[in-house]
């Protein structure tokens, strides 16, 4: 194991994957030249060479649906979305496109494909820019939903997406690309399944589900409640679609109470369809209602100040797990 | 123009007049019969019939190797059959049965043949011309010298999928023909409410691309001016947006009662530009007997009643196909 | 009260609003010479001119925005989807535009809008043209989300959605358009607000929450309990953004039990969140874990036989309501 | 080309070439403040300055009317300013105040002010382009002879929402003029690298467009140029696609090192292009005095310093805005 950041997790899957593969590319805008505007392709062009790392017009639309055809016809492409924001325009590609593609065509034409890019708030880049996308994909049978945490999930999860047969919508978290973490040798080649949550921390007294850019604020609660004496179970899934409820509900089945903790907007979305989860298949093992902690219900304001309060952070996040304990 | 009908004429051999006319006589029948079953309500939600621009597929599969691509839109039938799936599984996807094309789960709109390279069959305007360009740069990426051929109508011409996929292919000059089928209405709206430019290929400068624009009625002229640009694909020399004026006889699909436009001008039509009836003149043209292009008729009849029984008595689409299908295995 | 379509009630309440106000006009593919693909816009070329009944080509996208930029400067568009399907490649101008522009701009620029037409699947039209399209929409602040399931609430909801002041997602039962039912009379000038529920059924033993297609097998089902002497208490939102859960939840209180019934796909949505809001505000009156019946998680096939089956029905509703009551 | 530069110049009252140079210089201090104060952290996200490109923002105004239309991108301060938002207000939005052009919720790239029908500040690339067809819609509806004009930078040029914004408005002829600012880049990708066709103006035909496309550092010249456009769509005449050659001197925004372009290509364009420069020279050749100059550049300097310390001293965003005008009152 060695400690290097997200970014560099993100790098080495895709190189590692390059490498295994000569039918994987990348595509997006400014992933070669530039080095990507999030430095995730950083040297990818210089080992790979310009045919496979390849710097696309802002046409999101345009180049994801060059992916699925490529896809349909044998290639891997892994396409970035300089941000998920501005996956919106390209919303039909992938809903009815890639999505769609094999089960339309009874199974002929398989679209492994990986769109992946910064999802959610960055800093301050305002109400255009800073939209959590997991509840439009999470909708949508035929597609995976991915989204790391920590850079060895990074790693492991982008290299089992990029192997795989269907769709997958990767999610980063912006803010979490310079996080630092253990990561495996290179040549043990992890990848990491989907649909297997990943206890984050084990704990009896409340069962905390958190995934992506969070799941650092929940740990640091976490810490203060341990002080405290209350040991809380925090569960990423780490995959949205699938969905580990197993996981989920059997923590939430020792410890009787349940937090989500989600930055996208509250309404629906995988937050909500966890607690549906929890509550059907738990449902006599729960000694409070499941609370969420998320971000506001607003568009994102690009005064410094209100970000702070529209995106979920610690205070919210322990006032609901206070609220699910009855610690007033 | 003029020119190259003439020679394109000429140097047709008659069995290949014979294999355009019979294909094209096989969609014309295969879709008459379609509409009957749908009447019946043995064929259910949209259908879109390709009757009068049958020459457009028949000419362009003419110039195409079997290992080209061909993707278009919802109005898939002939080019389902030209790329050389059989009636049978064209008609049984339309009764949505098991033996169809894409099992029942595509129907009309959805049709698929993976293993003559023909890649639907899409229902969002626009939205399948990206996947061709796809699928050029694909032929690029494997430096194979294969070509994809895209077609679309004259109203996806405003949507942002068209622009997108012909950017991409101009801008990285794929292997890749354009087609638009300009039928001259998008359903119920005449061209000239619905497209800025006079002609359409005014817009190929704007993509850096080639251009042609010709009268499809007849299945040798579409051939001629497809394989010119298929081969200038071929050669690495970039895309081609083509424009076919053509006219579709019937409604934009069943449910269209096509009060738009008048009995009259759809007669005029049929009468001057039916593809099946020029096609037939040329085989005569060519020596072909009477009694010879009865043989052809009677031919394609059976295999199309031979179709509508296979369809109507096939098993149902299978539940197992509709989940199975959804992810493909492998990966977890 | 007359006895009038589903169509007609929404044709009514658009010719009503372009009366009152010369602001208001419609514009769509197909809405003026060919009278609507769905003919619910029957007439109104006719009666207000090709200046206000505008036919526009097919680029959603392309007049959705300008729908958005018309509403910013003071008219009020009327934007028919001829599907909700075709709103995929207008996402970000709905997302990204009409429903931020307000708050982007500190309330210097109002989208008075509405987006409207046939939602979800009609009747074998296959994989890309059988979306259900609310969870999409109703995860997202500044929009509003309407779905009417009655002629009479077609049209008062459609005449408050005109005058309002902000976009509106409404989205028509296409398998509706040919119910009747009572509707008041023109000179009445019927609106309904926005997050008023409806109680179509009274009830003491279990509520059922439905809005749109799926509304009318509800209510039988409900009848065919109601022999059992079982009385189930239907609750039709109407608007699902804004959601009356006061409704919901005080129907809860008295029942102690609670089904939601959806035609969109299972995971999140509006169908989720009614569940989370439920668990969360009648947590201790609830007999049983919310149940949902909704459509399956798999994109719609063309064959009639599986399009029944994957469109929910008599037989998933029956057997969640049942279930929620233990009845086996 | 050469004799409307010539006639342009020659008819520019001096309180004219003054009114361009002081706005010019505005746009061009307050964004080296803006840059500082982004350095010092009072300022976040997002900062895309409009240095180099001022003279196109400058000479559009001077062919508008206050009742006509603009709408632009991120790129948006420049605009702002010209159409009549307060220094204090920019700057105050820049440092996410209440005070603010957005009061606070916009920031540099969502810049607004209703009352000078100033339309944005769009973050989507390609986006606006239908917003601003639709602010031309309306001008239409209302018969009126107000005029829109939507500009866009050269990397836009390939997305769907720039296609179906000009198809809509060269179909319908809406009063509106499409501005391409061809600034050479987008963020690190060159021209070459993105635009299928040479001359961006190509496209035009295909949207049935009248063309114009010219050089844009002087902002006289940018003046005559637009008049003609902006006249044109006054008179029903419909839509022009313009392409102004441009070049940004700083970096994309902020965040970008710019290392996709030498140095010795940016002072060049620096030495030849600079708007400021060129607005200075027009001056003196109009006869304004050094010291005539140096008192303009002094109220700007003071403007800019006040706007600056204003800024600084003003009042953060309210929680309220940001939750109050999610939805515009009075329908429920
Ligand atoms: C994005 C989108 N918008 C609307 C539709 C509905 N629709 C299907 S076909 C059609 C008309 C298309 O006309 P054209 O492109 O000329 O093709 P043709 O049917 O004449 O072959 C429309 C509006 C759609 N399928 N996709
Ligand atoms: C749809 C979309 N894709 C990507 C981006 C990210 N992005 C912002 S500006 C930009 C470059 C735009 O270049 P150009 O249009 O030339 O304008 P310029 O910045 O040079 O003024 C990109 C890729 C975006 N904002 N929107
Ligand atoms: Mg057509
Ligand atoms: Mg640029």
């Amino acid at each position: 194991m060695r400690e290097i950041t997200y970014r560099d997790a993100l790098k080495e899957a895709m190189a590692e994957e390059m490498e295994r593969d000569p039918r994987v590319f990348v595509m997006g805008e400014e992933v070669g030249y530039y080095q990507g505007a999030y430095k995730v392709t950083r040297g990818l062009l210089e080992q790979f060479g310009p045919e496979r790392v390849i710097d696309a017009p802002i046409a999101e639309a345009g180049f994801a649906g060059v992916g699925v055809g490529a896809a349909m016809t044998g290639l891997r492409p892994v396409i970035e979305f300089m941000t998920w924001n501005f996956s919106l325009v390209a919303f039909d590609q992938i809903v009815n496109n890639a999505a769609k593609m094999y089960q339309m065509s009874a199974g002929q034409f398989s679209v492994p494909i990986v769109f992946r890019g910064p999802n959610a708030s960055a800093r301050q880049v305002g109400s255009q820019h800073s939209h959590a996308v997991e509840p439009f994909y999470c909708n949508v049978p035929g597609l995976h939903v991915v989204y790391p945490s920590t850079p060895r999930d990074a790693k492991g999860l982008l290299k089992t997406a990029i192997r795989g047969s269907n769709p997958v919508v990767f999610l980063e978290g912006e803010t979490l690309y310079g996080a630092k973490g253990l990561v495996p040798e290179v040549a043990e080649d992890e990848t990491i399944p989907f649909g297997k949550a990943r206890i984050a921390r084990e704990g009896k007294d409340a069962t905390v589900v958190v995934w992506g850019r969070p799941t650092p604020a929940v740990l640091e609660v976490a810490e203060k409640f341990a002080r405290e004496g209350i040991e809380l179970e925090v569960i990423d899934p780490r995959t949205l679609r699938p969905l580990d409820t197993d996981s989920i509900v059997a923590s939430v089945k020792k410890t009787h109470r349940c937090v989500v903790v989600h930055e996208h907007w509250p309404f629906g979305g995988p937050g909500a369809e966890i607690v549906d989860r929890v509550q059907r298949e738990a449902f006599d093992h729960l000694d409070a209602p499941v609370l969420r902690a998320t971000n506001l219900d607003v568009p994102m304001p690009y005064a410094a100040g209100l970000e702070t309060q529209v995106i979920v952070g610690a205070d919210r996040i322990e006032a609901a797990i206070r609220k699910v304990l009855y610690l007033g | 123009m003029g020119s190259l009908e003439t020679t394109a004429s000429a140097q047709v051999p008659g069995e290949q007049l014979e294999r355009m006319y019979r294909s094209m006589l096989q969609i014309r029948r295969l879709e008459e019969e379609a509409a009957r079953a749908y009447v019946q309500g043995k064929i259910g939600g949209f259908l879109h019939l390709y009757i009068g621009q049958e020459a457009i597929a028949v000419g362009t599969e003419a110039a195409l190797r079997k290992t080209d691509w061909v993707i278009t839109t919802y109005r898939d039938h002939g080019f389902a059959l030209t790329r050389g799936t059989s009636s049978r599984a064209v008609m049984a996807e339309l009764f949505g049965k098991d033996a169809g094309c894409s099992r029942g789960l595509g129907g009309s709109m959805h049709m698929f043949d993976a293993e003559n390279r023909f890649l639907g069959g899409h229902g969002i305007v626009g939205g399948h011309c990206a996947l061709g360009s796809g699928v050029a740069f694909r032929s690029k990426y494997l430096k194979t010298d294969e070509v994809t051929v895209c077609f679309f109508g004259d109203g996806a011409t405003n949507i942002g999928g068209f622009h997108e996929g012909l950017s991409l292919a101009g801008l990285w000059k794929l292997p890749i023909v354009f087609v638009c089928e300009n039928n001259l209405y998008s359903m119920g709206t005449p061209l000239d409410r619905t497209l800025p430019a006079r002609d359409l290929t005014d817009k190929a400068p704007g993509y850096s691309m080639a251009r042609d624009r010709f009268d499809g009625h007849d299945a040798v002229v579409v051939q001629a001016h497809m394989s010119e640009a298929i081969e200038r694909a071929r050669r690495g020399e970039g895309p081609t947006l083509i424009e076919i004026l053509t006219y579709r006889f019937r409604g934009h699909s069943m449910s269209d009662p096509g009060k738009y436009r008048t009995s009259e001008e759809v007669e005029e039509r049929k009468a001057k530009n039916d593809p099946v009836r020029v096609g037939r003149e040329r085989l005569s043209n060519a020596g072909f007997s009477e009694a010879a292009i009865a043989a052809i008729d009677a031919q394609v009849e059976e295999e199309v009643q031979d179709a509508l029984k296979f369809a109507d008595e096939a098993a149902p689409a299978l539940e197992s196909s509709m989940r199975e299908f959804v992810l493909a295995g492998g990966e977890l």
